[in-house]
């Protein structure tokens, strides 16, 4: 299956499951998939949205400086993570906490940064899962050299590369694309169009639908329903074999809905209507699959109990990770600057070092 | 006339007055519309003013500065906005290549009025990026001049100043001052835009420092004078250029310099002080020139911002030194 | 007349004028043109090689330190700059020699910072030219925000970005396109694709015709053959009164060839054939426009005798105006590093101005 | 088996080792390949070790580092070449908030061996932005290692082990002394690369230098030797971390310094070296640190270059005023 360009005029999106929770079939995606995989794509979204929740209650309660919420956007970075295999390679933005549920990062691990212990405290490479980048957009170059060695490896992996609507606007991501297509590599550009770049609309980015941008670099770009985790599931699929199968990069636009503010200092209210996030919550991708699951008497009571149960476990893992989360020590300041020492960090430590136990000497 | 606001505040209105002054003047940048800016500095100005003179931008810095440069040939006077310090260097090209050097390239037949608006320095408990001071890397750049207010004052002139000056100006402000109050009389006749202030008189030692370290600086003083010591504090208020002869007179008659800044010291605005002043007072000073400013590694997560950054404890400790010389 | 979009298949180019000097129509482009202007385009193209030939034989007698050729560009040069209005205004890169001839200035004056006596010699405001800009790509975001200011003022103005093949990896380049798309800006980027970007093919920058990366951006591209006088001036035409009239940016690709080296201090023989330079010397532009004139017999030998002459005369000047040129004084070094003066700078050139007398003083 | 060879063949011989010895070792650039880069430093590396370990990139820099940045996450070793020194800005991002970052944000888990091969400093008589030395912007920046090499053997050894460490390395190449000739053993036991080394021994005064300038100190210490002046020649070799052991003995014993280098003295590394400098040897010093460099003015016309570059006068110049104290 090829994940085919989709006309320039069009901005019509790849839609498996409407916003009633209907299977509906799409000429180019199809997507077999049993009750039990229906039942975990809508366990992953549900836990996930309270790891957010609890993560946003926790910043209220001042256990973390910020928190950057997913809220709505559950189907694009569930659908997308679960295409994925394991050898595959993720480079994230900041708002990944999905994806990296799928990839099976522990989410307390997300918390550190925006606690304000490290600035990003997971290994990469035990779960093929980048660090959080902060600065817009680089890390789609990165993603587009790591695919290059994949590819120089002879392996057979994507990597996806995620970034926001906004983010298109960056240099890098341009970049990235020209790299991307004239290297062949196997990187999927993973975009959610959350409509906002903080207070700016999509339209302060692009006149066109951003999917589109891939063709102007030579390769496919493709709008799916970002609400629709079915939808998502099998876009992401084709486009990850395919880039796999050594046919050069692939852009994916999720368009969704940030239905939170961009992070928990924000204040979307300036900038936004009530009645457009009305309008989303109608097309809420949680709500979607249970109406599917229902509709189609494919989970009982038990299993949403048992999931709300699991749900509540989590939160107070969570809790109880974060409020037990050491500071770290003074002297981590001077640790990983460099991997082969540098002489005047050195110095620097015992300097740090010496002055800092004269105050325990109680000097 | 003189009113006490925050710092933010100034800032703010300032901006209202040159955009009422000037109808070539512009303000651009991510979220400075509708929002007023992460941190409300350009609130309302869309508003009163309209979408074509407060410009939302698309998410590009260097798209930022390379069009404010096109628009500042066209005769405008663009009063652009990077949203935190760490994220201006997308745009470091175009500032050191073009806007720093355009004016010259050009044999002074083009003028580049372009201000670049940048909250930086840190203590406001954030995640990466958010916290840094990176003036150092556009001083050693020929054709920017640099600036940076400590006080509502200060803020509001300085920056009514830099949007008059011909030449592209960064404009640092000290996002942890944001919400400090202070006088603002926009009636008042402000001094030179580059000249350092002494802002505390004092026999022993002079502390200089700038931005968010001068308050800091001031408490130093204060401490000390428990203590019995005589600092006189000196606000350097411009980076580029460095108003080394206020800073002279004062060393000249102190005999000694500590110079805090948040930056990494390392190649920091402290060596060039430390330089300058050493060859200027070379028989004058009685201690070398000491340093007390950011550590020689990446600004750190919020819990330890505090080691991290020279307080109040690190400058005495300086300051004890030098005067132990 | 619109500028249209070429569809993401084609590779087709506009042509009004074939390599054998035929005149031939083309659907959308059409071309107006009398006698005296077919004259007029091949005078200015004959003039504009022949002053690029003069300044690679001072380069090679060491008047010039360097010189970037733009030889075979001619018609790409002298179409797009004719197409344009005194009111227009020019962001060059290096190369365009030939559109400065179009916008009246000085060629003398583009010898300068070759010759390192300046580093761009003229008044960017006196013939809307804007300097030659070194960094590849930075002055598409100059010409965009010059449009954009345009736009406010609610003139009825082009602005032109020229750049190279090389040139559309920059990701400003990319973010040019965004904000002009964005904005709607009055520009006509200009992409003289030259096949070579020094020593790179196109194929390093893009897998597809570079004129498709505008869709991707919102706004029309179009290839035109850029060896063809006749057809750079109508598209280019087209594309500026587009611009003018409000429709938002434009991208036209000249397709051309560059038949001398990169610059002086290249040597092309390392990484491309002769077979390929002598494919594109059959399609000279001159050469090109010359047969037409012939096969048409809208010039006699007489134009040719005089042309000549008037080649000379300006080789002479141009030779002449070199070897007169005078070094700047050390001090020039100083002048103009700010507009507002600069404590700094004032100290130095004081420093230096004693500094250099203590020599003169015969220290 | 020492060779008499250019130092632009000692870089090539360098890379070429590197290439055979590591399979993970990648060479990339703008025309690297075919072309050999436009000063010839990496010819017959892509026809020896074909288009996979040797990459011609399309034309843009934030790619160039953004790339290698993710080929070094993959296990691979990138030495990336920037075509001149001007051309390094568009980069300036992958480099200051990416790569000099990326080991300390994954606390470690990560490394990034990526070489940053930059032709830098003037003198040869070119166009705009091809002759600066940006140097200090970044040795303000943590994360990164800095090292420029003076001759021929310090190019082939300084560069195997910049691709042998596990940190960033920005190499600085001497462009202007790219066709000089000097002794190389590729069997020789090479230093530590960040060491400091007396190139000259001398007693009345240090004189310091790094790149291309240490030619020009050599030759101002001849020049001073007629004059009866004994100067003590220290090549920095390295600028992140500088060797400060080895400059403050040889001060120790001088009890005077200049330093000589091509970028702008302002915010340059002269600036660093005195203020540390003073501060270790403030009792030892007899005159203040002078610093010799570039004006705050843009690199100028080739035709100014000579009076804006540090030759061997101004060197002098500063000597006979720092031993006139
Ligand atoms: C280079 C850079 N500029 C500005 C910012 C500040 N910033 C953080 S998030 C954001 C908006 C991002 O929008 P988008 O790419 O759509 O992602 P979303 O937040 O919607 O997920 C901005 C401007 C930044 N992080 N990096
Ligand atoms: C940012 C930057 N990187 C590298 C260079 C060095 N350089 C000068 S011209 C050139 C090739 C430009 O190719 P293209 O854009 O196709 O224009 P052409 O020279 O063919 O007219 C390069 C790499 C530069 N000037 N600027
Ligand atoms: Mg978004
Ligand atoms: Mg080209």
């Amino acid at each position: 299956m090829t994940v085919e360009t989709t006309t320039a005029a069009g901005t019509t999106m790849v839609q498996l499951l409407t916003p009633e929770g209907e299977r509906v079939e799409h000429p180019e995606y199809s997507l077999e998939i049993t009750p039990g995989e229906l039942r975990g794509l809508y366990r992953d979204m549900v836990l996930t949205r309270r790891f957010d929740a609890e993560a946003t209650a926790l910043q209220r309660q001042g256990e973390l400086a910020l928190w950057p919420s997913l809220l709505g956007q559950e189907a694009a970075q569930i659908g997308s993570g679960r295409a994925l295999r394991d050898s595959d390679y993720v480079f994230p933005t900041y708002r990944e906490h999905g994806v990296a549920w799928c990839r099976g990062v522990d989410p307390t691990s997300l918390l550190g940064m925006f606690r304000g212990v490290n600035h990003g405290g997971w290994d990469p490479n035990s779960n093929n899962f980048h660090l959080y980048t902060i600065v817009i957009g680089a890390q789609t170059l990165h993603a587009t050299g790591y695919a290059m060695g994949v590819a120089m490896d002879g392996a057979e992996a994507a990597v996806v590369a995620y970034f926001g609507d906004g983010a298109s606007s960056q240099g890098d991501v341009g970049e990235s694309f020209t790299y991307a297509a004239v290297y062949n590599a196997p990187v999927v550009f993973f975009c959610q169009n959350n409509q906002w770049a903080i207070s700016e609309p999509t339209e302060r980015q692009s006149r066109v639908p951003l999917y589109q941008r891939a063709q102007g670099y030579g390769f496919p770009g493709v709008r799916v329903d970002g609400n629709d985790v079915l939808a998502v599931l099998a876009v992401t699929r084709a486009a990850a074999d395919q880039v796999r199968t050594g046919q050069g990069p692939v852009l994916v636009e999720a368009y969704t809905y940030r239905m939170g503010a961009h992070t928990t200092s924000d204040d979307p209210t300036r900038y936004r209507t009530s009645e457009e996030l009305k309008e989303w919550e109608a097309k809420d991708p949680i709500l979607r699959l249970r109406r599917h699951l229902d509709r189609e008497g494919l989970a009982d009571e038990e299993f949403y109990t048992r999931l709300d149960e699991e749900s509540d476990r989590m939160a107070r893992r969570v809790r109880e990770a974060i409020r037990t989360m050491p500071d770290p020590d003074g002297t981590a300041i001077f640790d990983h600057v460099y991997a082969d020492g540098h002489a005047l960090v050195d110095e620097e430590r015992a300097h740090y070092a010496a002055y800092a136990a004269s105050f325990e000497e109680g000097n | 006339m003189a009113q006490a606001m925050a710092l933010a505040k100034a800032l703010n209105l300032s901006l209202r007055t040159a955009l009422d002054n000037d109808p070539k003047v512009l303000v651009m940048g991510e979220d400075v519309g509708k929002l007023g800016g992460v941190f409300r500095v350009t609130d309302g100005l869309q508003k009163d003013f309209g979408e074509r003179r407060v410009l939302d931008t698309p998410l590009a810095e260097s798209g930022i500065i390379g069009t404010a440069i096109g628009l500042a040939l066209r005769g405008y006077r663009p009063v652009t906005e990077i949203q935190f310090d760490g994220f201006v260097f997308p745009a470091y090209d175009q500032i050191v290549t073009q806007l720093a050097k355009l004016h010259a390239r050009a044999l002074g037949m083009v003028r580049l009025p372009v201000v670049i608006r940048i909250p930086y320095g840190g203590g406001i408990g954030a995640v990466e990026h958010h916290s840094e001071s990176p003036e150092a890397l556009f001083a050693h750049v020929a054709g920017l001049k640099i600036v940076t207010p400590s006080n509502p004052s200060d803020a509001y002139w300085m920056l009514q100043q830099a949007i008059e000056c011909d030449d592209p100006v960064i404009f640092f402000e000290p996002k942890a001052r944001y919400w400090e109050k202070g006088e603002v009389d926009p009636e008042g006749i402000p001094g030179p835009l580059h000249a350092a202030r002494v802002v505390r008189e004092g026999s022993d030692l002079t502390l200089a420092a700038y931005g968010p370290m001068v308050r800091t600086a001031l408490q130093a003083a204060l401490a000390a004078e428990e203590e019995g010591r005589s600092l006189e504090v000196v606000d350097l208020r411009s980076i580029s250029p460095i108003d080394f002869d206020t800073l002279t007179a004062s060393v000249k008659k102190t005999g000694r310099l500590v110079i805090a800044h948040e930056a990494p010291v390392f190649f920091g605005a402290g060596a060039e002080v430390a330089a300058r002043i050493t060859e200027r007072c070379f028989y004058h000073l009685e201690a070398p020139v000491l340093r007390v400013g950011g550590y020689h590694a990446p600004y750190p997560p919020a819990r330890l911002e505090e080691e991290y950054l020279p307080g109040l404890d690190r400058i005495l400790d300086s300051v004890d030194r030098a005067l132990a010389y």
